[in-house]
């Protein structure tokens, strides 16, 4: 088993080395792909270190996220701080954030927990829109720095290749164990001593962390920042699909759900720019009747057929 | 099993086509030129820009094909034109810009709709050489912007004369004694609603005026009629909102069931649009708007008349004049230049003077400073009350009830 | 008086875009994420009758509810009751019912939008109406009563019928529903297609006081979950004061505070009741 | 030899649901070493005791304490982590784990806790010891009822717990198992270990405790020997009156 782990690692490894030359041998359209996919990647194996162990889907990366945009934004233009001293406060503030959200939620489960996480981002959201209305005001949010999207996509990488190194230590970890142990049945993960509480709300910070240092990338990307559009639900509930199609019961799930979702959401764009929005939900339900376990239970279905034959 | 066979080989099926299809490159015939666009056909922005932006698209690409194509050097050539929907997503945006850029390999590109996606975009314009007409793009930072991106022009204004156009007109009507020195002011809470707020206020009141309400409202806010009652209950004889098109057509609505008596109405994006005054009819008499247009000259009411022919709808009385206009400059730049030359259409923008429907625009720092900034609806039409350096501007009249 | 019954009538509104997410999701046990494009397009077929032949929304209104059933019939039928039979744990049906429901709207708006991507602009009964001092819109009024009819009619049919009896059985515990031999399938099928009409319903009268397009869907997705969740899910009864009180508070606070925070109390009244009453009002522990 | 020392200490505990009265002001003590039996009709309370003293849920009044900590309102994690371990009613193994996982998992978190090659040891030799040696390998989920049970109480021993709580461990076995299981549980007694036994099997209350609580309707109607308080006529009265 560890010596698999450790394979799985080794895999990633040269994964992240690979995909660091991606820069070097396209530019433009392919690279802006790229940066995308990166940037969902990073999400979602976020995402997945809370989720995927415990199966309480939350839509609060929209607020995460939207946490590391705007204080970048905000922090650049309001106040006149360099966009790296922003870069370090924006992901603790969605750390004691997350520690806050973690805290209240653990009465509820199923479906209430999803919901008041999605209750929570657009509370944010509307609250970070009124503070910037009543008490900083704004000649708009700019984050103009000169960052190239090679830049960014490197930083992104970086982001992900950390998230995927901390879930394999967690992973083999005794706050991983536990996590698995929380995700079999809760109940008896509490009579076997385990703070299950404690242990959800750290990975939840964690999962905050990161998607809000996400957040603090893209910004100088997106250059203009409206709060409406990087607190957006959207982005939530894109993570939650991503990571749900590639599977979230291994870590590197949604790295193989995101990118065959970005290839096919651009091959559908590309080739009918002007119903793009119905294909996409039509290949959607595709997904959903044809692959009911995800891209990797696809994945390990063939390969367990590969071997018994 | 099978099942299961079969399904492995769709999607190996899938995405050998699915990577077909993304190398692809489209037939590059020599004898057309291709131009690309990308703005919003869903999302929150699509309402708006499926108005004053694609209708234009369509109608001067239909136009410049059927006088036979754009005239180069070497012959006329017909426009081929590739459109994609950002879904007024950023990362969309930005994705569709690159592709057209490097993979579809267009010679020009049409600036996106809003000051978000152009600022976001500007970059990629920039990196590339393609000139970026600005139109629905209103900021403050223009001189920084323009500076960074030596290939961005503006076309709109920017904030501060935007609001200021505002100003002038109440500040005639408070001198002349026609209303009184205190204004009822709202904005939706997003960055377009905020950043005009923040302008005006030190502007109105170093003007004398004093905000007697001064409340912003969320994006999508299902019940303005709080809105109106609180403005209703003050003694401001104008109502600034700086609202987007949801919201304008529902303070309207609300102001109409209110009965709101105030002198000066004025709503911000959407007022200009048809869609407004099919609504309310005769209701919105004297009602004030962002834009606006002279209806009168004989190019504007040739525009016109060709929108509503090739399109099937009216052109907006703002923005759909002015991404008109912006079209009209980049055909008449790479006719001038007769080459797909980007750099050269680039300098030929920034030393030239372009007629438009608009009438003659040229630009001083990539910065164009004819536009109309007031509008106000006159029997029927929205007519531009507010410009700068534009001629044909009418007299603002005051609100007399909603009949 | 004025934030009383101003926040009432926004109330029944929410109320209208919340009851047929109850049922959907309450019964059939499908979160269905294209609630809100259901509803668009209740508005849209509003706005076209309007626009094309100056059809009464009223009028409409009776075309579109059966209509919808039917269609939310055959979805359900035909998309949604093979995942239910193949999901093997509440879970997964959760999880699939989530990315098919999201295919939908995405589907539906490209739709919608393809038949018409501007707004949904249009006036009907934008008059005013004075009750006890306070004026009010007309359209606002009738979609209030509307409301009202619907959601008494809904609670008393599930109350004191047969069928309505079953259909809340089958919110309560669908297993033991099958046992006591209540055809839980053709009861869920009922329940989604009239969350269904009920929902389309809603749209067409919402179009007359709020401006929508076909993008907006969403918007009205997520005020739907909500107002649910706060309610309790299953228990229509806690739908409707959820709706109300989301109503009242909304209009209080733009009243009297600022409309800048209605939304931000709208949410953290939400909030509140779910941290103290983590399964809604009227849920039930462990449903 | 001195007297045996008291370990656990349950005094005036009542639980209430709503209006119901689940368990009502019961008060008794559990020595070191000794294994008790809580016993009564269906429905008397026994289970909500138990998960009174594991910590499952707090007690409306009354406190439970052990070597004079008070433990009663503390999480069940805390309860654990003090030396408390429980089998549960209806068997709950953990499915997505291997055996040796499940064993680990009652190692790792709890009483004296273990980690890495060490838990995996202590693992091992539970298993032996509680007859799992063969099925190591398998998936959980192929075990059989008592082997999941079986499983069940080495992991509820991987925490070397001061008390064990088992809650009806014997219920549902046929008679050959039976026999395994009450000298399996027997041998926990020849060890000294203290626990508390929830149980219907008369013939293993019989042989396996040194005394019994008896409880009807949430009170405590007896208290003594196994064969004092199986003769005590409130107690046969309790039992066939309900039938």
């Amino acid at each position: 088993m560890t010596g698999q782990g450790f394979k799985s690692l080794t895999l990633i490894g040269v994964l992240v080395i690979a995909a660091a030359f991606v820069p070097f041998v396209t530019n433009g359209y392919w690279l802006s792909i790229a940066v995308t996919a990166m940037m969902y990647i990073a999400l979602a194996t976020a995402w997945t270190l809370f989720s995927g162990p415990t199966h309480y889907i939350s839509l609060a990366t929209g607020a995460f996220f939207g946490i590391g945009g705007y204080l970048v934004a905000t922090g650049m233009s309001d106040f006149d701080i360099s966009f790296w001293v922003m870069a370090a406060i924006a992901p603790i503030v969605a750390v004691v954030l997350a520690a806050l959200i973690g805290a209240a939620t653990l009465r509820l489960s199923g479906i209430y927990f999803v919901i008041f996480t999605l209750g929570l981002a657009e509370m944010i959201r509307g609250l970070v829109s009124w503070v910037q209305n009543n008490f900083l005001g704004s000649r708009g949010l700019y984050v103009l720095t000169d960052f190239t999207e090679e830049h960014i996509y490197w930083m992104l990488l970086g982001i992900a290749a950390t998230v995927y190194v901390i879930g394999w230590l967690i992973d083999r970890s005794k706050l991983g164990f536990a996590m698995k142990i929380i995700g079999n049945d809760e109940g008896v993960a509490k009579h076997l001593g385990i703070n299950t509480a404690r242990a959800k709300v750290i990975l939840f910070m964690i999962t905050g962390f990161f998607s809000a240092l996400v957040g603090v990338i893209v910004a100088p990307r997106y250059s203009y920042i409206e709060p409406n559009l990087v607190f957006s639900p959207e982005i939530s509930f894109m993570v939650v699909i991503m990571a749900l199609l590639g599977g979230t019961q291994r870590l590197w799930g949604p790295i193989i759900g995101v990118i065959p979702f970005i290839l096919i959401w651009e091959t559908i764009t590309v080739s009918f720019p002007n119903a793009t929005t119905l294909y996409l939900g039509l290949s959607f339900l595709a997904i959903v009747y044809f692959l009911p376990n995800g891209v990797v239970g696809l994945i390990e279905s063939l390969t367990k057929r590969g071997r018994a034959s | 099993m099978n099942k299961r066979k079969f399904l492995a080989r769709a999607t190996a099926g899938l995405t050998t086509l699915a990577a077909a299809s993304l190398l692809s490159f489209t037939a590059l015939a020599a004898d057309t030129i291709k131009i690309g666009t990308v703005a919003p056909k869903t999302g929150p922005l699509a309402g708006g820009s499926l108005v004053s932006q694609w209708p234009n698209v369509d109608l001067w690409v239909h136009e410049v094909n059927e006088r036979g194509g754009l005239k180069m050097k070497e012959g006329q050539k017909k426009i081929e034109l590739i459109a994609y929907d950002d879904k007024t997503n950023p990362t969309e945006h930005i994705k569709a810009v690159q592709r057209l850029a490097t993979q579809d390999k267009v010679d020009f590109i049409i600036a996106p709709y809003g000051t978000g996606f152009n600022i976001a975009a500007a970059p990629i314009y920039s990196k590339y050489g393609y000139p970026q007409i600005a139109v629905t793009s209103v900021t403050d930072q223009i001189g920084e912007l323009t500076e960074r991106f030596p290939s961005l022009f503006f076309t709109l204004g920017d904030t501060t004369s935007f609001v200021a156009g505002l100003k002038d007109v109440l500040v005639k009507l408070k001198d002349s004694g026609e209303i009184n020195n205190k204004i009822a002011m709202v904005n939706v809470a997003d960055a377009f609603g905020i950043e005009l707020a923040d302008v005006a206020r030190p502007l109105l009141q170093e003007a004398g005026f004093e905000l007697v309400y001064d409340k912003s409202y969320p994006l999508g806010t299902p019940d303005l009629s709080p809105i109106i009652k609180g403005a209703k209950a003050t003694e401001a004889d104008s109502f600034i909102a700086w609202s987007y098109p949801p919201d304008t057509f529902g303070l309207t609505e609300q102001a109409v069931i209110e009965n709101y008596d105030v002198k000066v109405f004025y709503t911000a994006v959407a007022t200009a649009f048809p869609a407004y005054a099919g609504k309310f009819g005769s209701k919105i008499e004297n009602v004030l708007g962002a834009g606006g247009v002279n209806p009168d000259t004989d190019e504007m009411k040739a525009y016109r008349a060709r929108h509503e022919e090739v399109t099937g709808k009216a052109p907006d009385y703002w923005a759909s004049a002015n991404t008109y206009a912006s079209l009209q400059i980049l055909e008449a730049a790479i006719e001038g230049v007769g080459e797909v030359d980007r750099e050269a259409v680039t300098n030929y923008i920034k030393s030239n003077t372009f007629d438009t429907i608009m009438g003659p625009i040229n630009f001083d720092d990539q910065n164009s400073n004819r536009f109309w900034t007031v509008g106000q609806w006159q029997e029927g039409v929205f007519r531009g009350v507010v410009s700068s350096n534009i001629e044909g501007a009418v007299d603002v009249k005051l609100k007399d009830g909603w009949n | 008086m004025d934030i009383l019954i101003s926040g009432l009538l926004l109330g029944g509104t929410y109320a209208l875009v919340a009851m047929g997410l109850n049922l959907q999701y309450g019964v059939a046990r499908i979160m269905n994420l294209a609630n809100g494009e259901t509803l668009v397009l209740g508005a849209l077929a509003a706005f076209l009758a309007f626009t094309a032949i100056s059809l009464s929304p009223l009028v409409t209104l009776v075309i579109v509810a059966p209509l919808a059933f039917a269609a939310n019939w055959l979805v359900y039928q035909f998309l949604l009751r093979p995942l239910v039979k193949r999901a093997k744990t509440s879970g997964q049906l959760e999880v699939d019912s989530i990315l098919a429901t999201f295919g939908m709207s995405f589907a539906l708006v490209g739709i919608m939008v393809s038949i018409h991507g501007e707004y949904y602009t249009y006036s009907f009964l934008a008059r005013p109406f004075e009750i006890l001092g306070t004026t009010v819109a007309q359209n606002r009024l009738v979609a209030f009563f509307a409301a009202v009819i619907i959601g008494g009619g809904l609670v008393a049919w599930l109350n004191y019928t047969r069928t309505g009896t079953a259909v809340r059985a089958v919110s309560v515990d669908t297993e033991a529903a099958r046992l006591v031999g209540i055809n839980v399938p053709r009861v869920s099928a009922l329940a989604f297609a009239l969350g269904g009409a009920v929902t389309a319903v809603g749209g067409t009268l919402i179009s007359t006081f709020i401006t929508l397009d076909g993008s907006i869907g969403v918007i009205f997705t997520m005020k739907a979950l909500i107002i649910v969740i706060m309610g309790g899910v299953g228990d229509l009864r806690g739908s409707i004061i959820a709706a109300v009180v989301l109503g009242l508070v909304e209009t209080a606070v733009a009243s009297l505070i600022d409309p800048g925070l209605t939304l931000v109390a709208a949410y953290v009244i939400f909030l509140g009741i779910l941290l103290f009453r983590p399964q809604g009002l009227f849920g039930k522990r462990n449903a | 030899m001195t007297p045996p020392r008291t370990l656990l200490k349950v005094e005036n505990l009542t639980k209430r649901f709503g209006g119901l009265v689940a368990v009502n002001d019961m008060t008794f003590d559990v020595k070191e070493h000794e294994v008790m039996g809580l016993i009564g009709p269906n429905g008397s309370g026994k289970t909500t005791t138990m998960n009174l003293i594991s910590g499952a849920f707090g007690p409306s009044t009354g406190t439970i304490s052990m070597n004079n900590r008070v433990l009663s309102g503390l999480p069940a994690h805390e309860i654990t982590r003090a030396g408390i371990s429980r089998t549960f009613q209806l068997v709950k193994v953990l499915p997505g784990l291997s055996l040796t996982e499940n064993v680990i998992a009652g190692a790792a978190f709890g009483h004296k806790k273990r980690w890495g090659a060490e838990a995996v040891d202590m693992a091992h030799q539970l298993l032996i010891r509680v007859g799992l040696e063969t099925q190591i390998d398998l998936p959980v989920t192929s075990l059989t009822y008592i082997d999941q049970k079986r499983l069940e109480l080495a992991r509820a021993l991987a925490g070397e717990p001061e008390v064990l709580l088992l809650d009806e461990w014997l219920a549902g076995l046929n008679p050959t198992e039976l026999q395994d299981g009450i000298a399996l549980i027997s041998d926990l007694r020849k060890e000294g270990r203290t626990i508390i036994l929830v149980e219907h099997v008369m013939d293993a209350i019989r042989s396996l405790c040194d005394r019994c609580v008896v409880m009807n309707s949430g009170t405590k109607i007896a208290e003594g020997t196994p064969q004092d308080v199986l003769s005590d006529p409130e107690v046969i009265r309790a039992y066939l009156g309900d039938e």
